[in-house]
């Protein structure tokens, strides 16, 4: 794998992840959706740390440790989220995030 | 004994496990299983104990032990032992002062002081996180194993004693956790290899004492005799917080020893002793200091004194266990432990503690006089004789406080014990049954006055004769222990430290006329309880009817107002509504009232006498661990903890002996004076002033809730008047004027400005609706900002400033 | 295998093909084979379960096509290759035709870390078990999305029910299996298997214990709870009685099933059987000592001892044994899910979930911890600072951590029977006693 | 054999960033899930490709086994089952979206990963081991070692963050017993039928 791809076309594609998360999370009316943006900028996120793990220090655990903990704290993420949005649901009865603008100015 | 070398960390483990299994499990339901546990893994935690001591002595030379003894705990551990101990080994036994290094050659006080090394080090890491690693294990010397030794006997002794005394107690399951739990901190505070798992036990010590003193905690007594010793004893330790975080700012480390990075290491006590911080003083005084100010609070010395006698509010084991014989001490310990600390300050911080320490001697010593309360006295008598100790410290006297530290922990152990037991008895009789079934609080009070007791010897002669050996070892008769820890000490003050010497003689004359008072007061004459002076509780259910009442006469302020003879025993019928009411207390007597007690106290079950006896044997015979003569098992706790201690005196032992016998003396006349429950105190008729003055303990309370506690007071006052007067008045003021200043205002507007302020207004209004149109409250906007800004910075850095 | 494969190729064709070939050709035949086995697999326990459940029912169950009806599930398996395939309407169509592929394919993906006997292991993979129940919960995705494309309120409810009781009981499941992971310290399937080995004690390196195959897991307490926790969690898991809610009939039909037909159903048919087929195999691999049994390792290492041309015989003897020591155990674990399936009745979806948090959680929790004292007391010594453990013999550390764990265990398990009796069922049977009491008082 | 590799990249490449495209151009939120549940599968076959076999196996038990069930949990609780609502429109400004994440990629992000030098372990030797041959690469072993050592304090602290993440969930989402619609039964309904308006 490492002498035949170079590590920019596996950061391109993490970078390419990102941002197309990025426009989930910023153009998406429904907050779930917002939220699958969000794991998609998260998961490009590992990918990069993966990446420089594997090309520039495979002998050293420390990419796979963050790796993990991102992970863990995109499944908090998900857990408390997916909450927020069922508690949203619940008193305003819809999941659209600009139908949830009570603090606007 | 290479086993319990090996195995000594399991000592603490015993009792924190009865405490966790009382706790946890549902053996907590039976009274005798809980007790019997607690009882039975402290004496396994004993037997474990007196095999380390065992080792210890026997091992003679610790350091070739420590070579095969040291444990590996995961592959970092430590042998510092070995080398420490090799290293000084050969001069600290020589009791050369080589060993203590440059700290030496500034203590002069210390004269003849090295640092015992450790017989046992076991460390492991605690908390590894990235690349500072905190490692706490336990740290084994002589001084150590001698006080695992202590602790677990009196620990063992009290907690037998419990179970007979707070038998009827509903509580009695909690207890035992409680005191499991306490026992377990001490000992794993006695074997902390550091400062800082020293101050975690500390601390579990202060809650265990704070629980206990308020175990009955359905009195307001309690309540607040609980809050005042945890408070008071937390100023000392927030001190004593700050000198640990000041030491491990110089020296990077707490842990004990003498080996590379640890605190007692020569080098860094050199270090420590010449330079000067911001303050003018060293760093080794600063941090001493801060130090002893721990010991201020844990041992109750003289301007953090206030908590421990209240704290006789506790059941009496407590009092017993935490409040005289270990958790009191602990803080002469952190002195001894710390001592090459102390003895690096140039002189100036032990100056300072034998001062606060024979201070303390003194002044306790002269409240005891005036006091009738049986707990009260003993336990003025305990802040008296730590006094002793610290100031032993003080003035150099390492061993001699050491060994006094041991000495008085069993004597007052057993006196405590004793009163219990006194007080166990005159509580079982019908005076004090009539006054229960009223209020159980004034029964409490009215059974521990000294003047309602008289001819114990009689109903009690095992109690008598055990309380007697305790007696007279505090008094320092010989051949007690405490004439030998006494006059080591004395010996030891009078060698160079007159003023010291001077004082502590005074106080220990006055400890054996007020210990004669009680004692005779208690045991001789006649039996007073049957007309028993009744005190009367200021918050407890009000008294029938009034005119039964009678105030005995004035002399002893305070007191009297709250005593009056009072005859319960009429009043039955009148008093069946607080029976509901009165919660069940330390010694609930399932069928007071419609039940005769017998009229005088008798003696105590075993399992309260057992342990007066054991007590007592130690009480008599502890002394000779460190007889002061050169024969072959002379010197014996010297050459343990290989300190060079003071030569016997004879004219000082003699001196001391004579001051003992002329305070007793003293005291056995001054006593005969009671004849009945109502007389009052010589003292009193002669001098009731100063008599009134000792009886309040110098008015120490009621000056702090003059200083502190007005100051605080007087500053919420003045907040109060500021706020009201200054601020207010400013306020009212700017509004008066700006009332006044928007009428011409008006008049000016209405004519001249009209419409520039309107124009002004309505390009304010659409100023706000173009700004406040990017707070939309929509999350998506804010966030698609957020990242527009990072592409801004983003092209910033990358096409100009990367550039 | 690739040897095999090299000299069949090479030398016997003398084709002289690349390695990678080899390796092509070795990975597609054992594929093509499993893949070949698992529907079989379905058929047999299809005909199995439908037999007996008939004899405990006192019927007699498919006996005419072929002998003993054994045909059957073939004509079954034609008669839906048949069948016309309905898509309703208004459903997603890509979604509905999706699902049961999704379902499917993890099934076999699992399939294929499953070792049959010493040498007959698909991949060794060393995070074989991990990956197991990681590609399990993948049809998890799946069961929701037949239930959402088929647009049918029944279908809705029982893909919702079954992603829900999935997730929910994968946590025991993987809980349970963690204490074994702990005990052995590996997450490979084989090297579990290979410390099953010895006699009763579930650790073949005790000396002086004859290689009899029978350490298994499940003579140990840890073990043993594990067993019940983890195979209570593989009902749940394979959706069967008392836990088949996603699929009751009585109530919302056939569940997220409802909808299809044909083959799309026969997929849906095979994947749960084959699934079934694996959590009894993962039971017995994982407590029950899979193939190991008494002879299997004889036979083995004369195969690598013995002289060259026996040695072929002994391997395929050793392998043959273990064979049918696996599938003697699976099959016995089948049996059992059909025993239960005649014996007890459906548990509502509370009941379900509660005993899920409320029991299963907590006493695998437990379990660990015993687990974890399990491994100290077998494993650590003076490296770990308890050197008194190093100086007792391996029997005596065996001993004291049978009888800590056992204690633990036991103490959890009645614990817990205690509080989830009094805070929930026991009251509402006690009330329930009172009012038909008071009923009865009244009537009379 | 490169070749292939790089086939293979490509392929997994083109189907995360695919179905990652699908997933924010989706129209029904369904399908979005769906696709998301794609785009980690893509994710974990990418790390398997560089030979990080214990978190591709993570990435599909946690996020294709958890969270986007857990997902397609939300979305069937927040929707209205029989009416409108599965259909999602794009936020009135997704063109601020769109305009800032495309600069991002392509002003930004891509210029700075092709401009930096990397040095890839391939062209600087690997630590050389004992025998010559390169360091081992770090496994799973390694992985849980510097979990309970080098890493023990971030291991507790996610630990508690997954505990508070849980509790915080169940305490934003539990609904109030009173709060919960009440349910007629059949005798209720039959009785509010009854009466007359």
């Amino acid at each position: 794998m490492i002498d035949s791809v170079p590590l920019e076309w596996v950061l391109l594609v993490a970078a390419a992840l990102f941002c197309v998360g990025l426009y989930g999370a910023l153009a998406r009316r429904n907050a779930i959706g917002i939220l699958m943006g969000v794991e998609l900028m998260l998961n490009s996120v590992n990918i990069n740390l993966v990446a420089f793990w594997r090309y520039l220090e495979p002998h050293q655990v420390t990419g796979l440790v963050f790796a993990i903990f991102i992970i863990t704290v995109a499944a908090v993420e998900a857990a408390v989220g997916l909450a927020m949005i069922i508690a949203i649901y619940r008193s305003w009865q819809t999941v659209n995030v600009d139908a949830v603008d009570s603090m606007k100015g | 004994m290479a086993f319990f070398l090996h195995y000594a960390w399991l000592i603490p483990v015993f009792p924190l496990l009865s405490f966790a299994i009382i706790s946890l499990t549902p053996i907590r339901r039976s009274k005798p299983a809980s007790g019997w546990l607690a009882i039975g893994l402290m004496g396994v935690a004993t037997l474990f104990a007196l095999g380390v001591l065992a080792g210890v002595a026997q091992g003679g030379h610790p350091a070739e032990d420590a070579q095969e003894m040291v444990v590996q705990p995961g592959e970092h551990a430590t042998t510092s032992a070995d080398e420490s101990a090799g290293e000084h080994a050969p001069a600290a036994a020589e009791g050369d002062h080589a060993a203590a290094g440059a700290a030496e050659e500034h203590a002069e006080h210390a004269t003849g002081f090295a640092f015992p090394e450790p017989v046992v080090v076991q460390r492991v890491d605690w908390a590894p996180t990235g690349t500072t690693t905190f490692r706490m294990g336990i740290y084994l010397d002589a001084i150590a194993a001698l006080t695992l030794v202590m602790v677990t006997l009196t620990s063992t002794c009290i907690h037998l004693f419990s179970m007979g005394y707070m038998s009827a107690h509903p509580r009695h399951s909690r207890f035992f956790s409680f005191i499991s739990l306490f026992t377990a901190a001490m000992l794993g505070m006695v074997m902390a290899d550091n400062l800082l798992l020293f101050f975690i036990c500390w601390e579990i010590m202060g809650l265990c004492s704070y629980l206990l003193i308020g175990f009955l905690f359905e009195r307001p007594q309690a309540n607040r005799a609980a809050n005042k010793a945890f408070i008071t004893t937390r100023i000392g330790d927030v001190l004593m917080l700050a000198g640990m975080v000041y030491l491990y700012t110089q020296v990077g480390s707490l842990a004990f020893g003498m080996g590379e990075g640890e605190i007692f290491n020569a080098e860094v006590l050199a270090r420590l002793s010449q330079e000067q911080n911001a303050l003018g003083m060293s760093h080794a005084v600063t941090i001493s200091l801060l130090l002893f100010a721990g010991t201020v609070g844990k041992s109750a010395q003289f301007p953090l004194h206030v908590w421990l006698p209240d704290a006789m509010e506790g059941p009496t084991p407590v009092s017993a266990l935490i409040h005289a014989a270990t958790m009191v001490s602990a803080g002469v310990f952190l002195v001894g432990r710390t001592f090459p600390l102390f003895a690096a300050g140039n002189g100036e911080a032990l100056t300072a503690v034998s001062t606060i320490g024979a201070f303390t001697a003194l002044f306790a010593a002269t409240i005891a006089v005036a006091q009738f309360d049986i707990k009260r006295i003993l336990a003025y008598s305990t802040l008296s004789q730590l006094g002793f100790m610290v100031a032993a410290l003080g003035i150099g006297g390492w061993v001699a406080g050491m060994f006094h530290m041991l000495t008085h922990a069993f004597f007052k152990a057993l006196l405590f014990l004793g009163s219990g037991s006194i007080i166990h008895a005159v509580e079982e009789t019908q005076a004090i049954a009539e006054i229960h079934h009223h209020d159980e609080y004034a029964a409490q009070q009215t059974a521990q006055d000294i003047r309602n007791m008289g001819n114990l010897r009689k109903y009690m002669p095992w109690t008598f004769w055990t309380y007697t050996m305790g007696f007279l070892a505090l008094a320092g008769i010989f051949p007690f222990a405490g004439f030998w820890s006494k006059d080591e000490i004395l010996a030891d003050a009078q060698n160079g430290h007159l003023i010291v010497y001077v004082v502590l003689s005074v106080a220990a004359f006055l400890t054996a006329f007020y210990m004669t008072r009680q004692w005779r007061v208690v045991f001789f004459g006649r039996y007073r309880g049957e007309k028993p002076l009744v005190f009367v509780n200021p918050e407890g259910p009000a008294p029938a009817t009034p005119h039964h009442a009678e105030v005995i006469g004035a002399g002893e302020a305070g007191l009297d107002i709250h005593l009056r003879h009072h005859d319960y025993g009429h009043e039955h019928d009148d008093d069946q509504a607080h029976d509901g009411e009165a919660p069940a207390g330390a010694h609930g007597h399932g069928t007071h009232g419609g039940h005769h007690l017998p009229a005088h106290p008798h003696e105590s079950p075993w399992t309260i006498v057992a342990p007066l006896v054991v007590l007592a044997f130690f009480a008599v015979t502890l002394g000779a661990i460190n007889l002061p003569f050169d024969f072959s098992s002379g010197h014996w706790l010297s050459h343990l903890v290989q300190q060079h201690a003071a030569e016997f005196n004879v004219l000082v032992a003699g001196l001391s002996l004579v001051i003992a016998v002329a305070g007793i003396g003293a005291g056995w006349f001054y006593a005969s004076a009671f004849k009945t429950a109502q007389d009052s105190d010589p003292l009193a008729r002669r001098m009731p002033a100063i008599f009134g003055v000792l009886n309040q303990k110098y008015y120490v309370d009621e000056f702090y809730a003059l200083t502190v506690g007005k100051v605080t007071s007087g500053l919420a006052l003045a907040w109060r008047w500021i706020d009201r007067q200054v601020f207010d008045r400013i306020l009212h003021g700017t509004g008066t004027a700006t009332l006044f200043w928007s009428r011409v205002n008006f008049i000016l507007d209405d004519f001249f400005l009209n419409d520039g302020p309107d124009s002004v207004g309505k390009g304010t209004i659409t100023t706000g609706k173009q700004v406040r149109r990017v707070q939309t409250g929509k999350v998506q906007d804010y966030l698609g900002l957020v990242f527009a800004g990072v592409v801004v910075l983003g092209l910033v850095y990358l096409y100009r400033v990367g550039r | 295998m690739y040897e095999v494969i090299d000299h069949v190729l090479n030398v016997q064709m003398g084709l002289g093909v690349p390695g990678w070939v080899i390796h092509l050709v070795r990975h597609v035949t054992v594929a093509g084979i499993l893949l070949v086995i698992a529907p079989l697999q379905m058929l047999l326990l299809t005909y199995l379960e439908r037999r007996i459940i008939a004899r405990m029912q006192d019927r007699v169950g498919p006996n005419r096509v072929g002998p003993e009806g054994l045909f059957q599930p073939v004509a079954d398996g034609i008669k839906m290759f048949t069948k016309e395939d309905i898509v309703p309407t208004a459903s997603d169509r890509w979604v509905h035709l999706l699902a049961p592929c999704v379902v499917v394919a993890p099934v076999f993906l699992m399939v294929s870390v499953v070792p049959w006997g010493p040498e007959l292991v698909p991949i060794d993979m060393n995070l074989g078990l991990l990956f197991f129940f990681a590609v399990s919960s993948v049809s998890g995705a799946g069961l929701l999305m037949a239930g959402w494309g088929s647009n049918n309120k029944f279908s809705l409810l029982g893909g919702m029910r079954a992603a829900a009781q999935m997730v929910a009981y994968e946590i025991p499941a993987v809980l349970s299996i963690l204490a074994i992971v702990i005990v052995t310290g590996t997450l490979s399937l084989v090297k579990i298997l290979n410390v099953q080995g010895g006699l009763f004690t579930s650790l073949n390196d005790v000396s002086s214990v004859p290689n009899l195959g029978l350490g298994w897991f499940v003579f140990t307490p840890v073990g043993f709870l594990a067993f019940l926790c983890f195979f209570i969690s593989a009902l749940a898991e394979g959706e069967r009685t008392p836990f088949d809610i996603p699929e009751a009939d009585s109530e919302i039909v056939a569940g997220y099933m409802t909808e299809y037909s044909g083959m799309k159903f026969g997929l849906f048919y095979l994947a749960q059987y084959v699934l079934n087929f694996l959590l009894c195999a993962i039971t017995a691999i994982l407590f029950f000592g899979g193939w190991q049994g008494p002879g299997v390792e004889w036979l083995h290492s004369r195969g690598v001892t013995a002289s060259p041309d026996g040695s072929v015989v002994f391997t395929i003897l050793a392998n043959v044994l273990g064979l049918a020591y696996f599938l003697a155990k699976t099959y016995f674990f089948f049996f059992v899910m059909v025993w239960l399936r005649g014996a007890f009745p459906r548990l509502r979806i509370d009941q379900l979930l509660d005993f899920c948090w409320k029991f299963l959680i907590p006493l695998t929790l437990v379990n660990v911890v015993s687990a974890t004292l399990w491994a100290i007391a077998i494993q650590w010594g003076s490296p770990q600072g308890l050197a008194f453990l190093e100086g007792m013999g391996e029997w005596a550390r065996w001993g004291m951590a049978f009888a800590l764990t056992l204690v633990i265990n036991a103490a959890a398990y009645i614990g817990l029977v205690r509080v989830n009796e009094t805070s929930g069922n026991q009251t509402t049977v006690a009330e329930d006693r009172q009012d038909r009491s008071m009923k009865t008082a009244t009537l009379s | 054999m490169q070749l292939l590799v790089q086939v293979i990249f490509v392929l997994i490449a083109a189907e995360i960033v695919g179905a990652a495209v699908m997933v924010v151009t989706a129209k029904n939120i369904v399908h979005a899930a769906l696709w998301l549940i794609a785009s980690f599968c893509g994710v974990g076959a990418l790390y398997l490709l560089l030979e990080a076999e214990f978190l591709a196996v993570v990435q599909v038990l946690v996020y294709v086994g958890a969270i986007s069930i857990l997902m397609l949990f939300a979305i069937m609780l927040t929707r209205h089952v029989t009416g409108k609502g599965a259909e999602t429109s794009l936020y009135q400004r997704w063109w601020v979206g769109l305009i800032v994440a495309a600069v991002l990629f392509a002003a930004v992000i891509a210029p700075t990963v092709l401009a930096h030098p990397w040095e890839t372990a391939t062209a600087a030797p690997a630590l050389p081991g004992e025998t010559g041959q390169p360091a081992a690469m770090a496994g799973i072993v390694d992985l849980g070692r510097a979990f309970v050592e080098e890493y023990l304090l971030p291991f507790e602290i996610a630990a508690v963050l997954l505990l508070v993440g849980l509790v915080g969930a169940i305490v934003i989402a539990f609904e109030e017993r009173a709060a919960r619609r009440h349910i007629p039964t059949l005798a209720e309904e039959v009785a509010h039928r009854r009466q007359p308006e």
